[in-house]
């Protein structure tokens, strides 16, 4: 059957991959690349967890046409850590308990990313803007919102 | 318009595991031949905190640091058996398991390190560091490796334990439903501050202020976790949620997190919480299971508040904006009811 | 912002110990936060296939007919499954406790009992293959007549949703229609009560919503087994589960999971486990089968609906004398867990609080809806929303601060619960007085004295006369088991309990406060009832 | 069989692709065309998508402002010029759903989504349909009136007055979820105001019908009157004029009938939600 070659930047590396007809990023990016990192949640863009970031901008991978991402940039929360080093969302994210089943943290740090590359003394107001697409079932959002808020070295963190 | 502060509190207490058919739990506990632990279950952390709480009932137990021992599950190949994570279940159930493992291990340990030291194992005791020492005699001491080492490689002992809990079957009288449900009982009490605008109904939280007793908290964090968590969902059960909205009819179900309400993160409001612990005679270290009943007291506490607030009786969940208006009108209009505190 | 209360229960506790009680990261937070974590669906499996199931559109219909021709043809198409390709069709979970009976198939056979039930499932290459495949299977249905209402549905004459259980109630021990709890005599008592308030409440049905879906992929394994990654919240329930529906030795199975992307409830059913397996055993391959999120939320089972009624019977002084409790939990077309729920919540009444004269008729009904579930607080929670908005209307009947309401009839060690058995290790009073204290919501000296050790027991412990009610052969064991660990001091009463008054043998504490006059003026008992409205007697 | 995906460069050749083909569908931000297709549409056969640059630009050509159909919600709300806009582009779903959400698409979303389209409503709209050989032009109310009728028309632009005033323009969206949820209804408000009273009004209501729909009830009421108790009793009477709401997952009818003119008096008084 026909297939379309793409090729685009994943978190810093080149990668080539041929896609079927009508794939969406999220399953390219977890069957043909192995990068398990963003989440199948709904698929309907009302989630969050498979959320990665197009030339820096959040976007939701599950409803990305594949082919649309060629020769662009696409990070997921596997290339958010600098080789052995975490980044300071995920430093921020262990020291506030903000993950417990830990489902919707790919999407939720990728998402507090995309907030802190464009905006890193964010206000409690615009942290809880930046996640409100992300969808946490567990937490219920208080220590993830702190945590953000911490990695930006902001106030505001209020323990719930 | 009109908004109006409304406050009200609900108290209930929750039953730790069930009663049907038995209730058992399995863990295997070993070591490698350097003295690091591994806890084998089948046991399931769905978020929760099963791998970290068990994980640190075995290092209590065996007198080791934390970071000498992992949990490995589930794998019905290495795990043994255990009926799941649900009813509260997992920290009282398969932390009693683990314990009685852990304890059986640190036997063999302390017997392996008696030999080595020459002398009775009933008067060594570990120091929670790595170390085995004769009570009361620091320097005469080993290491929980060096010990591993000789265990495997000189005395031909095993250091391991197997651990079963099992809650026996509870038969219900059909007469009069005389049974044992449960074997111990967390509580709480919430008090819940709303405002509630009386020309559309919308409820919006102010804060809610908490107290919780849930055995010995073998992990303030994870207990934290799970009040902070279990509340939320609490809130989201008492104005938000449903799958049929024009129950019992089934049309316009929601299909998507769109449609599925639940409270937003600009939803939520600040939740101050009071941690209480009375130890279960029978749980491990005291604890019970805080992870279900945190958010039960939540609803009927909403619903009260917004009585108190507007006085209309919510008695059919979720409390939403339109319930409340349509009481209101066939009320005449909010009545708010004498506040307390 | 949470603080912990060491002041409580100390003498009960130890405080020195070196892992337990500290705030120790979690074992799998670095796995979170670096997305290593491995759910079901994050292990690498070649040459998968993609399983989609044919749901019902009707509510209750007969099947006249499938016509599966086109869909096997279809491109990509490895296999078609039809109710009888699945070994074992007829299975109800609680089977494996032989609780209940066998009452509900993987794919409906002679009739769907439910709008989403899974018909027909397609194994393709790719889920839009599948999907195709899907559309193109001819299902001739025999639309029936529909119950919703769980008081309809127990009606003479009602549609029979479910031939297993005719009168559309799950039979409890082979003779009742519903689980009886029969404490004291809540009839006499409410002659007695100053007030008797009844009224009704409605639990929606609530959908879990892990941000993982249900799902599972198999795959064959070496020497004729199955590995299986799994969401399921039970492992070996899920494990054993399948072993009965495919019918092979469960050695023959290897599941593997643990790692779950939140549960609440919603994974303990077994949906997708013997689809995927059986998938995987007709083709060769790897099979994964993964709801999607409508799947979830409207054919995957919710927490049950409950229509809750409660009529109590109080005193001016706001000592509760009897409680009666008839409630119905709607199970949907199949039994699944709420049989059990049922139990739960018969254990679970009147609540945290000592009360007399305490009956209960709960009941587990069938309608033509998604078969209900666990969900978090199973059983309980929407008891406890009926009791708690009831006791704020009754500490308002008779003009009490609710906060010392809830501390007058609260239970205390050695009083006995109404399924007869000693309450120990109590703390509701102790929470209430510190959730009082946090919200600044006054309550006065004598209660803020108050405490669940003492005061409990004596006349409270007794079991009373239950008319219509034979003794029980064994007498009522205190809640003694044999793996409970001695060491730990068991709390007794500190102070003798006070005699009770004439007017009714109600639970009274040490010191009853004088009450303040009631915000509404009673004069004579008055009846109210959300179901019969007003009336003087 | 896997679906095909034709890219044309020019809108125009894509027009032609979608006419040619019933099972196209043209793929803007990819909410609904990807939702459809990940949720088992097999009715979607083909892919038709144009790179045409023109699609995502934004123009504003003097009195008048032209929104390429491809222009998405964070280009919206990233352009100083269209400030007036932004309380109507931000409630459009989470960051990442702003980032990919086109204008065009927006007119194309049923209810109760499709709150954009409501404010383009009140701005007097007129969006440019591209054909195969040429452009036609379409007021707004009548594009979304035929859009239940169906069609495979595609959106190239849309174009609107500037407002004099800016603050004229009034959007509220009144949702169950904060800060992200989708509408329970909304209202845009444009009230030109000539010497202290109301001239030339144009409102819009998201929610209340199948479509967005104006309130033209309202637009009479407040013409020539202030805002003031008789000017606003008037509009709020009048205010159901034209909408048909029906039961969702989100509101009944019945509350959406009986919270509209609170909220649209709110919206009138700029008071808070």
């Amino acid at each position: 059957m026909s297939k379309t070659p793409v090729q685009f930047r994943h978190n810093g590396s080149d990668v080539a991959v041929f896609v079927e007809g009508g794939a969406n990023l999220l399953s390219v990016l977890r069957e043909s690349i192995g990068d398990t990192a963003p989440k199948f949640g709904c698929g309907q863009g009302t989630c969050g967890v498979c959320t990665v970031l197009i030339d820096g901008e959040p976007h939701l991978s599950c409803l990305t046409l594949a082919e649309t991402v060629s020769g662009r940039a696409v990070e997921t929360a596997d290339g958010l850590k600098d080789g052995p080093h975490l980044h300071p969302l995920q430093t921020a994210f262990m020291e506030h308990f903000a993950a417990q089943c830990g489902f919707c943290t790919p999407g939720m740090l990728m998402a507090a990313k995309a907030l802190l590359d464009r905006n890193p003394a964010p206000t409690r107001d615009e942290v809880v803007e930046a996640v409100s697409g992300n969808i946490c079932r567990c937490t219920g959002y208080e220590p993830i919102i702190n945590a953000i808020l911490s990695a930006a070295g902001q106030p505001g963190a209020r323990r719930a | 318009m009109a908004k109006h502060r409304g406050r009200g509190m609900a108290s209930i207490n929750y039953p730790i595991g069930m009663n049907l058919g038995g209730d058992p739990s399995q863990a295997l506990v070993h070591s490698n031949p350097s003295g690091k632990f591994t806890v084998s279950l089948s046991a399931i952390d769905l978020g929760q905190g099963m791998k970290s709480v068990t994980r640190q009932i075995c290092a209590e137990t065996l007198g080791v640091p934390v970071e000498d021992v992992y949990v490995d599950t589930a794998d019905s190949d290495t795990g043994p058996h255990d009926m799941g994570s649900f009813a509260s279940r997992g920290t009282h159930r398969v932390g009693n398991a683990v314990m009685a493992a852990a304890k059986e291990a640190r036997g063999v340990m302390m017997e392996a390190a008696a030999q080595e030291l020459e002398v009775n194992a009933a008067d060594l005791e570990t120091d929670g560091r790595g170390n085995i020492h004769v009570r009361g005699a620091p320097h005469r001491s080993i290491s929980v490796r060096d010990v591993a080492i000789a265990a495997q490689f000189r005395q031909g002992r095993t250091i391991s334990g197997r651990g079963i809990f099992l809650v026996p079957l509870s038969s219900v009288d059909p007469e009069t439903g005389e049974m044992t449900p449960a074997t111990c009982y967390a509580h709480a009490c919430l008090v819940a501050d709303v405002e509630v605008d009386d020309e559309t109904g919308e409820v919006t939280m102010i804060e809610m202020n908490s107290a919780y007793e849930l055995g010995r908290a073998l992990n303030p964090r994870l207990v934290e976790q799970q009040l902070v968590g279990g509340a939320w969902m609490g809130l989201s059960h008492a104005i938000y949620e449903t799958t049929e909205p024009y129950y019992p009819d089934r049309k316009d179900g929601p299909r998507d997190f769109n449609e599925y309400l639940m409270p937003g993160p600009g939803d939520i409001c600040p939740h101050n919480i009071a941690v209480l612990e009375r130890p279960a005679p029978d749980g491990p270290f005291g604890g019970k299971g805080p992870g279900e009943m945190c958010a039960n007291p939540v609803l009927p506490a909403v619903a009260n508040a917004v009585f108190n607030a507007v006085g209309v009786r919510i008695d059919e969940l979720p409390v939403t904006p339109e319930k409340v208006l349509r009481a209101i009108k066939a009320q005449g209009g909010a009545r708010p009811q004498p506040k307390f505190g | 912002m949470l603080e912990f209360r060491k002041e409580f229960f100390a003498d009960e506790r130890d405080d020195n110990l070196k892992e337990i009680g500290k705030g120790t990261q979690r074992q799998d937070m670095l796995g979170h936060v670096t997305a290593m974590t491995k759910y079901f669906d994050d292990h690498k499996v070649q040459n998968l296939l993609h399983l989609k199931v044919l749901r019902s559109p009707h509510h209750h219909a007969r099947i006249r007919h499938i016509d599966v021709s086109a869909a096997q043809g279809a491109p990509g198409v490895k296999r078609v499954i039809r109710g009888a390709d699945v070994p074992v069709n007829i299975n109800t979970l609680l089977s494996l406790l032989n609780f209940g009976k066998d009452d509900e198939p993987s794919l409906a056979v002679d009739k769907v009992r439910y709008k989403g039930e899974p018909v027909v499932a397609v194994v393709a290459t790719t889920e839009r293959e599948a999907f195709e495949a899907l559309s193109k299977i001819r299902v001739d249905y025999d639309p029936l007549p529909a119950v919703f209402d769980v008081e309809e549905a127990i009606k003479p004459g009602a549609p029979v949703v479910n031939e297993v259980y005719p009168n559309n109630t799950f039979e409890y021990h082979d003779k009742y229609d519903h689980q009886k709890l029969r404490f004291g005599d809540v009839e006499k008592a409410f002659a007695q009560a100053d007030h008797v308030l009844e009224q009704r409440y409605q639990m929606s049905p609530i959908e879990h919503a892990p941000t993982e879906t249900n799902g599972t992929v198999a795959a064959p394994d070496t020497n004729g087994r199955y590995v299986v990654y799994t969401g399921a919240q039970g492992l070996f329930f899920a494990l054993d589960t399948c072993a009965k529906i495919l019918n092979v030795p469960s050695n023959r199975l290897h599941f593997i999971g643990g790692t779950v992307g939140g549960g609440f409830g919603g994974k303990v059913d077994s949906v997708t486990e013997p689809l995927a397996i059986l998938g995987a055993m007709l083709t060769g391959r790897p099979v994964r089968y993964l709801h999607n999120r409508e799947e979830e939320m409207q054919f995957g089972p919710p927490r049950g609906a409950e229509r809750i009624f409660i009529k109590d019977g109080v005193m001016k002084d706001g000592r509760i004398i009897a409680r009666y409790v008839r409630s119905y939990f709607d199970s949907g077309a199949y039994t699944r867990l709420s049989s059990y729920a049922v139990v739960k919540c018969v254990a679970h009444i009147p609540g945290p609080y000592t009360i007399p004269n305490v009956w209960a008729d709960v009941y587990c009904v069938y309608t033509n809806r998604t078969p209900a579930t666990a969900m978090r607080g199973f059983g309980i929670t929407a008891v406890d929303f009926a009791l708690e908005t009831q006791m704020d209307k009754l500490a308002h009947l008779v003009g009490m601060n609710p906060m010392e309401f809830r501390i007058l009839n609260a239970y205390r060690d050695g009083d006995m619960k109404a399924h007869r058995r000693e309450a120990k290790n109590c703390a509701l009073i102790e929470c209430v007085q510190v959730a009082a204290e946090k919200a600044k919501w006054p309550i006065r000296d004598e209660f803020k004295r108050m405490h669940s050790r003492s005061g409990g027991g004596g006349d409270r412990a007794v079991i009373p006369h239950t008319p219509g009610v034979t003794p029980s052969a064994t007498p009522p064991r205190p809640q003694r088991t044999s793996y409970e660990r001695p060491g730990m001091p068991q709390p007794t009463p500190q102070s003798a309990p006070q005699p009770m008054p004439a007017a009714a043998s109600a639970p009274q504490p040490p010191s009853l406060p004088a009450q303040p006059a009631p915000v509404q003026t009673q004069h004579g008992a008055t009846r109210f009832s959300s179901v019969f409205g007003t009336r003087r007697r | 069989m896997p679906i095909a995906v034709r890219t044309f460069e020019k809108l125009g050749d894509a027009a032609s692709a979608l006419a040619s083909d019933r099972g196209a569908r043209f793929l803007g931000g990819g909410t609904l065309v990807m939702r459809a297709i990940n949720e088992g549409d097999v009715s979607i056969t083909t892919i038709v998508r144009s790179t045409d640059a023109v699609a995502s630009q934004i123009r504003p050509a003097g009195a008048r402002i032209e929104i390429g159909a491809g222009v998405t919600m964070a280009q919206i709300l990233s352009n100083r010029d269209l400030a007036f806009l932004h309380p109507a582009a931000r409630i459009v779903g989470g960051p990442a759903v702003r980032a990919m959400a086109t204008v065009g698409g927006n007119l194309f979303a049923p209810s109760p989504y499709g709150d954009f389209a409501a404010a383009l409503l009140a701005l007097d709209a007129t969006v440019s349909i591209a054909g195969s050989y040429s452009t036609s032009e379409t007021p707004l109310e009548d594009f979304l009136a035929s859009r239940e009728r169906g069609g495979t028309r595609l959106v190239a632009s849309i174009s609107f007055p500037r407002p004099g005033n800016p603050d004229t323009f009034r959007f509220r969206k009144v949702s169950r979820v904060k800060p992200k949820g989708i509408s329970v209804l909304s209202i845009a408000a444009l009230l030109p105001v000539a010497g202290g009273r109301i001239s030339g009004a144009r409102i819009a209501f998201g929610a209340m019908a199948p479509t967005p729909v104006r309130a033209k009830g309202v637009e009479r009421a407040l013409e020539g009157r202030s805002l003031d108790g008789e000017g606003m009793s008037a509009a709020l009477a009048a205010c159901l004029e034209g909408t048909a709401p029906v039961d969702d997952a989100i509101a009944s009818a019945w509350y959406r009938r009986e919270v509209l003119p609170i909220h649209l008096k709110r919206v009138l008084l700029g008071q808070p939600g």
